[in-house]
């Protein structure tokens, strides 16, 4: 049953050195203030998994808080490199880090594995390409209907998810609207679940029969972080700030400014200074 | 005397003018999002854009800087999760067009954009596959969009991200794969498409302007021609007008975020 | 591109003697008014797929359309055996009935697959119980990650799907509400699709960015049938008629008041009919 | 004297008893739907109560006739698809009591429900399994719910539908299945629960009234008792009244609507 908790008592009750954790958010919904906080609380040896390692993990890999990443791209959308996810994999800084590569379709059916509890999960791809070569998890099985082979990817079945979403009730239920990416599977398919949320309300109030819901019993921990999600965005709340992933790359272009720009907005932060940002002009 | 419009205009306007307006189209982010755009903007108001990150039959006012702004899912028909996305409509084979880019390209059309280098020790860390390497073999059809360089357009790539023409002719079917591939590459000099005996790219049409020596000194293995070889028809006022005003609108809106 | 069309040309236009047929509904918007016009025009040999052949199949049976019957659970819910179909299966009357046999867990994964246009589906099902002995489709395929051996069934790819849904807009897109079954996935795994809808409206209004729709691309035709999926129901616009039900359980008994009810109720109707049962008092 | 209950009256309560405030239960349609919702109006207001139509947490006011009354879902958290709910929910191992009831049953625990007779000639044709294969096996411990009769109670089982203990101690576990079945199964006369060491149901407590030959009369094997066989304390006035009130509005719902 979900525990209401503070940011900082929901990271430190779950999350410890060496554990495997998702962090998703398909550009939407990405619970960066969560980053934050394990990034103050020093958090070592992550195994991270992520379809999309943008700017979340760039600042988790810049600080050394990793040494896996299971991904299928990673890149900052539309800017260009994660300047410090290349300089951990090209040059070994600030730590090596190993690499477990898929594609999206692999990753997407591997967490809808993990949330139907199945070890693995068929689909059609990787037809002629490399991949496999260098990823020796990716494998694949015969039809026994029709003898056609697929490739399958193994269900990821994380220590911990963690994912910001807009609204909890006060039972603990969490509701997600808009663009739901990964979220509800990743959660279903660990073993533990943190949820920051933009606000916790009464009684999420008239919806759509069909909303997509997270019941308070399959959650651990929700912690309200408002603009927990910035410098992406919450459906409703507000707009992802694309002139801040463009200032990114600048940013993360060299380890110094990086350590000086970590040191400013992450370490001498706490999870209420997200409240603020969600106010700044955002497209 | 300069051109009434640069090269990234006339390889996004090609890339447009080859949406038809039934398309169900699978848009990249960048010069896809853009040409597909326009398309609906212009001659093909009833096509169907599909964003990976779930977003069904999309209508953006601006240009999504990534493929998942809350414009994409504000001006949708509906919004799907992510492994559904993947499963019932790429999968399903609902997708007649996929748009693809990438770092590199050979001359069947296989797509590198993991690394430069070795695997292991790569000189340069791409951001991976994504969803090109299932959108390549389940899209009915593959459009490309790159601009031309000898650094992008190679001999041998160093790693095949998606799949082309893989080795040249019968590669597709023997892996299986029953949809047509890589139709045509819009790019800043020319359009290229597969040789249909040899699946080779084949420069089809020239951009105005734009000479054999030009295109072959940006393209790094030996170019051949269609017998036909045409002159891509230059934008036209209509189509530059609309499609500079949705980059000024997408520009507006990004440059006043933070 | 959806067509609206007439119920009686878009069945007429759809489906043919000898076809695969998926009429689904999970309790909730059970295609009634479809299969009714589906008696009128005499289909014969007709493959029928549902996961619960209730009173839609035991009318369909009863009046000797079908050949084979791929179903998991063949009952009157809450009330009883299904006269028509043990008629069939235990005599041969009004022809024989070949049965293949699943679990929900399976059809609803067969469903699934076929929507994803995989060629088979993997579930975690059918230990140590004896319907694999007697039903060869059930098979099994072992992980290749955790040597697990778990079970099989082939995706469902109907000829033709058809549903009742609530609304459809003047695009043809076609919104599910409530109760979502497996329709959805029937209608994507399925070549051909008909849906049968409450009312057509010019816009679907204010609703969930994740509102279940079917965009008008992924249906062949649709046709306007107020009260369609009576005696079950449509939510938001009228209730499971519940005492029907038990009535059809003495209907549906005996040979001859089974064919007198189909006679007075089913071959001397119209699709327009059903407009009127929708305003029966109902629970 | 007649008693101040009627038998399916005690065999509802009794099961009703047994379900816990924290568990998430997977319902089946008549007396394990009374026994939940009759659980969850008196001492388990808590509970989470699941229906196969892909309802959660649901708290219908009347008792459904069918698993996909309108009620279910109008009172429910949400309302998911079928294929998820076996896939995420039941399959996903979220479900820690399944309620199963069948046409007949075993020592073992075992049930039928799909024919008696051949499969193929079938003396009778029984609806078949539904979601009863999976739920045995998915669900955290199942409870069962049948009426005593010689009929249903049998020394063999011409088909078995969903697996209880198997041929005793050890079938599960061989069979890979690490859940542990069925704990306890409530009838008209008494309940029984598998024995530790044998995994035979045993009577452990008999209604009030009933006697060990009345209940061997109804049982098709031959009956072994719990050493310390107790009398099922009898319903209270608060569960009676509660379960009759919920009885009479579902009588009142369901009558009305033709």
């Amino acid at each position: 049953m979900a525990a209401f908790l503070p940011l900082a008592d929901a990271i430190a009750a779950n999350i410890g050195d060496g554990d495997s954790l998702a962090m998703e958010g398909f550009t939407h919904l990405i619970p960066f203030a969560a980053a934050h906080e394990l990034i103050r609380q020093g958090r070592k040896r992550l195994t991270l998994y992520r379809m999309t390692p943008d700017l979340i993990y760039d600042q988790l890999i810049g600080m050394g808080a990793a040494e896996k990443l299971v991904f299928s791209w990673g890149g900052n959308p539309g800017v260009g490199s994660l300047h410090r996810m290349r300089d951990a994999v090209e040059n070994g800084w600030p730590a090596p880090l190993a690499l477990e590569e898929h594609s999206h379709a692999a990753m997407a059916n591997a967490y809808e594995a993990g949330a139907a509890n199945l070890p693995f999960a068929i689909f059609r791809g990787y037809k002629g390409v490399d991949l496999p070569k260098v990823n020796p998890r990716i494998r694949s099985v015969t039809c026994p209907y029709t003898g056609e082979v697929l490739a399958t990817v193994p269900a990821i079945r994380p220590d911990v998810t963690v994912i910001h979403a807009l609204r909890a009730d006060r039972a603990g239920n969490v509701l997600l609207e808009g663009i739901l990416g990964v979220q509800k599977e990743a959660v279903l398919a660990a073993k533990r679940s943190i949820v920051t949320v933009e606000e916790v309300v009464d009684d999420f109030g008239p919806r759509s029969p069909n909303a997509v819901i997270l019941p308070a019993w399959t959650v651990t921990a929700i912690a309200e972080v408002p603009g927990g999600a910035y410098p992406s965005y919450a459906h409703g709340y507000y707009r992802r700030a694309n002139a801040f992933y463009k200032d990114w790359d600048a940013i993360a272009r060299d380890r110094d400014g990086f350590l000086a720009w970590m040191k400013e907005n992450v370490l001498l932060k706490r999870p209420a200074d997200f409240a603020g940002y969600r106010n700044r002009r955002a497209a | 005397m300069r051109p009434a419009y640069t090269p990234t205009e006339i390889m996004t306007v090609a890339a447009a003018r080859a949406l038809r307006n039934d398309d169900v189209c699978f848009v990249g982010i960048g010069a896809p999002s853009a040409a597909c755009n326009l398309a609906r903007l212009t001659h093909a108001p009833g096509i169907t854009l599909i964003y990976e990150s779930g977003t069904i039959d999309t209508r953006p006012d601006v240009l999504p800087l990534s493929i998942g702004d809350g414009e994409l899912c504000e001006t949708a028909l509906t919004t799907v999760s992510v492994p559904e996305m993947f499963r019932y409509w790429l999968q399903g084979g609902r997708i007649t067009v996929g748009f693809l880019g990438g770092a590199q390209i050979d001359r069947f059309a296989n797509l590198n954009t993991t690394v430069v280098g070795s695997y292991d020790r790569p000189k340069v860390r791409l951001p991976g596959g994504g969803g090109a390497p299932e959108i390549a073999t389940n899209c009915g059809e593959i459009f490309i969009t790159m601009a031309m360089s000898t650094r992008a357009f190679v001999e041998k790539l160093p790693f095949i991200t998606s799949l082309g023409f893989g080795t040249g002719p019968g590669s597709r079917e023997a892996l299986g794969v029953t949809t047509r591939g890589p139709t045509r590459v819009m790019t800043d000099l020319c359009v290229l498409e597969p040789d249909p005996g040899t699946c080779e790219l084949t420069v089809v049409s020239l951009h105005p302007g734009v000479s054999r020596e030009k295109v072959q000194a940006e393209c790094g293995w030996k170019l051949r021609y269609a017998g036909d070889l045409a002159e891509t028809p230059p934008p036209t006022a209509d189509e530059l007008g609309v499609l500079r005003e949705l980059q000024a609108r997408t520009a507006r809106a990004h440059g006043s975020d933070a």
